[in-house]
């Protein structure tokens, strides 16, 4: 097949598919049909370009390609839908902060920091939404449950890995004057 | 960043709290809606020490131990549940104080002694949380900023369910391994030609399926050639030595007759056998 | 708003939506933004344009607009929601490999050499595919029936028959030393 059918084809593919799909995945896809790895990232590459300049875009977030529609058009297409986006409480956030940037983690330890229980509510919707996973368990007294964040948190975040998130920890020279420059510049 | 003293006392609501007590009276249902702004006792404690500009690496925890204990004390005087969290964290901020009061040991100056130290790196840690949790809430997310493509496709229409795949090898070796469990046998021995010999057998037996008579003759197709004509030969043979079917010649030198094996009660064979 | 906005919404609004989108829906949706039924109609009509070269296209169906993978891209596509064969199991294997090389022959003969029972699902599933079939009954009390392969297991197997299957021969040159160095070659 040629370079225009295989752009349409992981076009079509992509549009289709309700999660985002690897750049082996689609090869697989079209091997058969002497598909290379190269001419699928190629594709994907001239896709991203084409809609550069339109009302959806093409992102590689943690397990694949997908279009998605453009994060600036949020408030705007929100009428398409009854029930306006959930927003997630302090707790809830600070909870999954947590887990993300000091994973593995145990109940146990989130309380520690948060200075306050965790409620089983958090940890369920968490895993309700597959943001979160046991990863395992502590060697300790009780062998507590380890927490860790999944590759459809990064998913529903846009990120590709953990690393894309801004770093909190400020090295210990840091003087607190820098480092609150520092979160400043971060949050321009 | 807005300036520190204009940061939010919390969300409520997702609207931000800007609102705050210049000094500790707060009108009874605030505080409610205040403390439900709150995540928790380390929250409040950093408001206190943000509000006035402090900073977590030198507290003068004397004044925010004070400032806190009167904030703990008022909301249980308006008897709201207050959770033991906030208690717990107002105890240790007493103990903190109560030792910075003792006098000092003088060999004792050690920063690492210093009682603040710990509650500095908790507030640290704690804060590091708060713009963690920032940084995510920030982020772009499905469902509230951005919404996936699903287009519809026909592709679905064209999924068959293929069943599993076997290859002659994964069947020569399930085959092998037989073998290997029967050990050295001598009733085992498998050779080409009894294959062919046994895959007629069966042949021979699905034709008297259809049909109760087969002629002797029918057993011999000419286009097979000599080979052929030995391997049907050896099939019945085989045949009539397992008791699978029986010939019969009505007289010398007429046709030779295949049928199944007569059983003593059809009938109640057929039952008997499923 | 400035048409080309609109037109980035609107394609936004259709990949969003799991459900067609009618222009009264779409105009609805921006009226308040000072959109014109015309205006959406407009829009529409430029990304179905739009859309005419590429994987995807947006159609008018009963109860609206919307996207969908071109036609015949279909069977192309399929692969993507096509799973993987589930493997057969070892006990079915050996099973089949004893008809296939024992045949005709008896439940309770293959029981006997594998030396455990034989389920049912084994038997059917091979019946199923076509693979195997009753022959003929052994004139032993009981009756038991016989099986034997089928024309559609020697096709599957891309035999002409069954004489081209492998032979595993122990013949009777075979010392006792030599079997069990082939027996652990067949083992590797």
């Amino acid at each position: 097949m040629n370079k225009k059918q295989l752009k349409q084809l992981i076009e079509a593919a992509l549009f289709a598919h309700p999660q985002p799909l690897s750049v082996q995945r689609l090869h697989e896809l079209f091997e058969a049909r002497g598909v290379s790895l190269n001419g699928v990232r190629s594709a994907l590459k001239s896709l991203q370009d084409d809609y550069n300049d339109r009302g959806i875009e093409l992102v590689n977030v943690a397990s694949g390609f997908r279009f998605q529609t453009r994060p600036e058009f949020g408030e705007l297409l929100a009428g398409l839908w009854q029930e306006r986006p959930t927003r997630y409480s302090q707790a809830l956030l600070e909870t999954l902060a947590l887990i993300a940037y000091r994973q593995p983690i145990t109940r146990g330890e989130i309380e520690q920091v948060r200075g306050v229980t965790v409620s089983s509510n958090i940890i369920k919707t968490l895993q309700e939404r597959q943001w979160i996973a046991v990863v395992g368990q502590k060697e300790v007294p009780g062998r507590p449950q380890l927490y860790g964040t999944t590759a459809q948190f990064l998913d529903d975040f846009n990120l590709t890995n953990l690393s894309e998130l801004p770093s909190i920890d400020f090295s210990d020279e840091t003087t607190a004057e820098t480092a609150i420059t520092e979160r400043d510049d971060l949050h321009d | 960043m807005a300036e520190q003293q204009s940061l939010p006392l919390g969300f409520v609501r997702g609207e931000p709290v800007i609102e705050k007590p210049e000094d500790l009276y707060i009108p009874p249902d605030a505080l409610e809606v205040i403390l439900d702004a709150f995540s928790g006792p380390m929250d409040l404690l950093l408001y206190l020490i943000r509000r006035q500009k402090f900073d977590v690496v030198d507290i003068p925890v004397l004044t925010i131990t004070r400032q806190y204990v009167q904030y703990v004390e008022m909301m249980k005087e308006l008897k709201l549940e207050l959770a033991a969290d906030y208690l717990v964290m107002a105890a240790m901020l007493a103990e903190i104080k109560s030792r910075l009061l003792l006098p000092k040991p003088p060999q004792e100056d050690d920063e690492e002694d210093d009682p603040r130290a710990e509650l500095v790196r908790r507030l640290r840690e704690y804060e590091a949380i708060r713009h963690g949790a920032e940084y995510i809430d920030e982020q772009p997310q499905v469902g509230r900023d951005m919404w996936l493509s699903e287009v519809s496709s026909n592709a679905r229409d064209h999924v068959t369910t293929a069943p599993p795949e076997v290859s002659l090898e994964d069947l020569t070796l399930a085959f092998s391994r037989i073998l290997n469990q029967i050990k050295l046998n001598a009733h085992h021995h498998i050779q080409r030609e009894q294959l062919s010999t046994r895959e007629r057998m069966s042949q021979i037996l699905q034709r008297l399926q259809t049909q109760p008579y087969l002629r002797f003759g029918q057993l011999f197709n000419k286009s097979e050639g000599r080979a052929g004509a030995v391997v049907s030969f050896l099939a019945i043979l085989e045949l009539v030595k397992e008791s699978m079917i029986e010939l019969s010649q009505v007289t010398p030198m007429s046709e030779i007759h295949l049928r199944r094996k007569a059983s003593f009660d059809e009938q109640e064979a057929t039952e008997t056998t499923d």
